[in-house]
């Protein structure tokens, strides 16, 4: 693991049999928690997260409230034995930070204003935890969203690219994270091609940046049909519940 | 526990004349648990995990190891440290911030039931005596709040015990990883009271209801390892022995049907 | 002190002397505070507590108030001094617990409906610490209670069983406590016999369950007789300084 | 100190017409002390301790020692700790939660009394210079808040001082505990400013009244070892000087009247 | 630095070549930040501090307003990098301590009956310090007091004054207050000669108490001018701005 | 960042009119920094230091190093502690207590500009590989809020890292203070959105109205150092493009005219 003798390439693909431009595999879940308002599981290589909804519901405290249009609250929170080194429980400026970010990467999609003087809350546990856990927290918390029935311009969706051995490369894993040149987070609403989250760590040049982001906005795309297939056979299992 | 909003009321007359026929709301005996299920090693960074779902409730485990300090009075024996969030994804009526007292108490009826009934044989995990020993940290996270988490969450320790592997290689300590020496199984069981009967794992509604549980922790030889008296109600000495008579008769129910099964994975005791 | 070496009886009595169904020495004295609305001071065994009830009076913060009754909150506290290894001062885990089960071993008697919208504090301080912390505790809080005029059903008496050397007995000391094999605190209700607190640690068979709660209960008959003597004298104190 | 609620308005009407006859609301001197009792050694558990009434004031004082660390740059001295808690017990007016800024106050101005005074010889607490010394922890817990909880707090301090034994056999350190090393024997002494009078040993209702609050430490020669205004009320400074003075003969008094008994029992300075 | 050895004079001067009664250099500068409503940036000896004021304002939390006049709060602070060993960011006790004298020193000159309902909130940050820090936080938040506008019976001043190597003398530096034998710091209103704080550490004689007062008072009074000749050229400066 | 306020609404109908030309409140041209200073050195108890203003923004920097252990997973490396708190002296919006989260989000993106840029060659700050190496706390203290702290702070902290000097005397460690292995110079330029223009260093009401803010980190070699969207507006990827471009062109024009100079006083690189 000396500088440069780490090699993340054999035979043109990565260490765990992907291609450049190639995801880890998926699995979402909506509507899998009874109490919450919507809810998701989700699965994207190691990550085992857990999204769930409340809301719009009354404010507390109270003077937090805002008189036009509902706030969004966003926590994120890593389970003590999601990491191989057991994390101290409660928040960390780590999580805080992601939370801030996760937050803002889902509200513009809201529709804020229909309720005013409410809260929208959405919590994402990270049970298991490899590189992404801020883009599977969002992807769950996007459907869980969805399964509260919270009025929505579009699903947002989040994957990462980086840089690993001088390549430019989609969706890390955690040692390709831990080892790389770069990693840069990508939330989009896939509707409307717009970007609502970007953070970046590590070195790039413009040109990679460019070629990166065309690989994250393909990224995303594919994960939207995943969560838009997530919804529909949830909403599929209610009908037939119904009958 | 109690509540006095009008839903909570509504509920109550329901199963107070439900429970003049001595049925409840979905059907169950009174003293018949919801369905079980527990699944083990999902987990994969933990040293140990389960995840156990009693009707609407589901509860995660995990067991993390590290090697630290022993108590300065116990200075052979491993350390169980075992902590409760009760995070707001699992209920609205669950908070953000540190544990509040409800949270401590579940964790530490939990902890008192593991530590008491002695089921992990804490001598084995010293390593030097007097400054090393093994820390077996129990974090309990819940997912969602059906009612009766406390016997999720126990059932979630012991499962998630059960199937721990000490992670000997990672600190280079021996060649293999090896299981926990795990000596008993003890088993709590919850109950309400609730007009002089006793109403076996109660759902989030019927522990809005009542205003005293009880959980009676036994072990395999049905002797007692732990009690704890929730809620401000009062209960009569002959329902409390009677209750304790219960708990350990469905704790070996529960013991015989789920748990001995893991075992039989990892054969030892 | 190693396994099974350890001996807790001498010619059939226990190491202070006690018989098995024996209670260490008790004294209460009602009313020893000047600006709390009630008090008590209690000496049990090596135990040294001092109880004080505020209220009813309102509710801070106010959201925390119900319309219907008044709330009852109690506060266990440890003094750094009160233990041989010196406490961090602050509530712990442990205070935490024990204040939840001696408030709700105090609830059910107290006529909460007479006060709706009010607060009943009760604060336990302990300066001198042997087993049985939380029983001593409610005791002294029990007539602090009725020192102050709070309405009750009847006042809560605790104490404690145990098991050491195989033998079931009453009122654990601290050695006992430490090194025996069972703890069992028990509050009730004397005038109804209705137990209001039971938390059990150790190993007991139902029946060894079974005589130690016959014992708790005698100890806790004899130690409602301390409690009542000591708010007689209160009262008739009261009654002489008015002459 | 100062509040605006009517009863504070209405004492304060009734003590200035008592102070047109040099007169106060329990018919004392202006410079006279309320009752006064010290217990000393009455908390089994500490190294030293105290519990001291003041008319209804009533303050607990327990000392704790036991070996620590030095600080960095006085490698070869003991360290005093000391703590202060206004706990709800003590005053319907007191809150729970960590220490606010009136207990760190009197916290820290007993503290400096105690160890600017240089009270206790703290260079024979060192053990073995730059690592291990004796930590001395002085713990004030309020249990009546009558007024003037400070001078009951510091004089609680001194005379748990005073009978405090050093556990060394605890530690084993020597054969025997042994007395703390006092060499000197502060006391603080209290009063408040109103309408050009200073008032000594002030109750809780006099505290709200006045604005202005003094409290001078003197030793056994006289000389000052410590001083606190507190309030937002100013004082000129011929007020001042004769509150300096008159501190330092109220502690005479008590030094000689309450301490210097503590130490016949335990001679030695 | 052993005991008695360690002298603190040279041909009767000080180590930094002051006289007993003269202050350390003073530099004072009003209106010196754009957000607040009064600021000043006060250099005294190696102290270098900002302090700002903002109020009359709206009280938050709600709760803690006074329906009779303004209430006043003082916030002390020192920056991590303002002492040699890096501070932990946060209040600590001693902060507190100086934060409540530090207020105390300043209410009584501030007309709050003008402003009932309202806050003016004092803010003092310690960005270099020497001995003398609470002073030098009086001093600056005094001017800024002024700046902002806030009608008062006078300003308020501080400085120390202590002994060294048996001598009573004023303003001590940092070096003098950690070998010498006392420390005195000292807060009054010029205008009225009332004393507004006093605190004290160490050894002194009742005359030499006598003695230290009348030093500190007068350097009070030359610190008083610079306070006002600084407030006088933040106005002609004002002045000129607008012409 | 967007507030509904009446005022906040007021400005946004100013600012958009004055976009239509191209225009700001302030008269400057929409990729155009107010007045920048950077003073160096001011603050002696700190190894390194910096007052940085631009506008009406003001922001201290202190750098404090002592040993300390490194992480364990990077033995052989010093450690950057970077910490920020908007202390309310700054602005009627700050509020006293622990950092929140836009603090915390300041400190941990000034932090990466730092660390992921590698200006500084933390493995020269290693003394005994696993045990001990040089900690680095950059502490940001805001003093005045005109808006665009960010780009103040992330100023301060490298034109402070470019001053500091190594405290080798003071602990012993060589005969010399000696100056920072800095090797690059990370320059943060932050820009808000607003009707599809890029307005850089945004003053505090500009950062009010706007809902998407991006800051963008480069090196001395054009290269992307790091990057944070903030705010929550969307943006299209065209004009997160143009912003990258806008972004490193900025960086190279206050790397050249503010940062070099201060190379040229102490030469290295």
């Amino acid at each position: 693991m000396a500088d440069g003798v780490y090699t993340f390439f054999k035979d043109g693909l990565r260490l765990d049999g992907r291609r450049k431009d190639e995801l880890r595999p998926l699995k979402i879940e909506a509507g899998v928690l009874k109490r919450a308002d919507g809810s998701c599981y989700l699965e994207h290589g190691g990550n085992k997260v857990m999204a769930a909804v409340y809301g719009p519901r009354e404010v507390h405290p109270r003077h937090l409230h805002n008189v036009t249009q509902a706030i969004v609250r966003y926590k994120y929170n890593m389970a003590s034995f999601s990491v191989d080194e057991r994390k101290r429980p409660g928040p960390d400026r780590r999580s805080i930070e992601i939370s801030k970010v996760s937050r803002e990467a889902m509200e513009s999609v809201v529709l804020k204003e229909r309720f005013p003087r409410t809260a929208i809350d959405v919590f994402v546990e990270v049970l298991q935890s490899d590189a992404g856990t801020r883009a599977a927290g969002i992807n769950a918390a996007s459907v869980a969203m969805a399964d509260a029935g919270i009025p929505m311009k579009g699903l947002v969706t989040s994957c990462a690219f980086g840089k690993i051995d001088g390549e430019v490369v989609l969706d890390l894993c955690k040692e390709e994270d831990n080892y790389g040149e770069a990693d840069v987070p990508v939330a989009m609403i896939p509707r409307t091609g717009d970007i609502t989250m970007i953070q970046m760590d590590g070195h790039l040049t413009f040109d990679e940046f460019k070629e990166g982001m065309k690989l994250a906005i393909r990224g995303c795309d594919q994960i939207y049909e995943l969560q838009r297939e997530a919804l529909i056979e949830k909403h599929q299992n209610d009908l037939k519940a119904k009958e | 526990m109690s509540d006095n909003d009008i839903l909570t009321e509504i509920y109550r007359d329901q199963m107070y004349n439900l429970l003049q026929r001595q049925e409840r709301g979905d059907g169950r005996a009174l003293d018949e648990y919801r369905e079980i299920s527990i699944e083990t090693g999902v987990l994969e960074r933990a040293e140990g995990s389960a995840i156990v779902t009693i009707g609407d409730s589901k509860v995660a485990v995990g067991i993390k190891m590290q090697p630290g300090e022993p108590f300065p009075d116990t200075p052979d024996v491993g350390v169980i440290i075992t902590n409760a969030e009760l995070i707001p994804l699992a209920s609205p009526t669950f908070e953000s911030g540190p544990p509040g007292e409800v949270a401590v108490e579940l964790a530490r009826v939990v902890d008192r039931g593991v530590r008491e009934s002695k089921a992990i044989d804490l001598k084995k995990l010293c390593l030097v005596e007097g400054e090393k020993v093994w820390l077996i940290f129990i974090d309990i996270h819940m997912l969602d709040h059906g009612g009766n988490l406390l016997d999720a969450a126990s059932l979630g320790a012991i499962a998630a015990l059960l199937t721990t592997k000490i992670p000997n290689k990672q600190y280079d300590l021996a060649e293999e990883d090896e299981p926990l020496p795990i000596v008993d199984i003890p088993v709590a069981v919850s109950m309400i009271e609730l007009e002089g009967n006793l109403l076996v794992d109660p759902d989030h509604i019927e522990e809005a209801v009542a205003s005293t549980q009880l959980t009676i922790i036994s072990n395999r030889d049905g002797t007692l390892s732990g009690m704890q008296k929730m809620g401000s109600g009062p209960i009569s000495l002959e329902l409390l022995e009677k209750a304790v008579e219960l708990g350990i008769r469905k704790g070996q129910e529960i013991r015989e049907k789920y748990l001995y099964p893991l075992m039989n994975e990892i054969p030892r005791l």
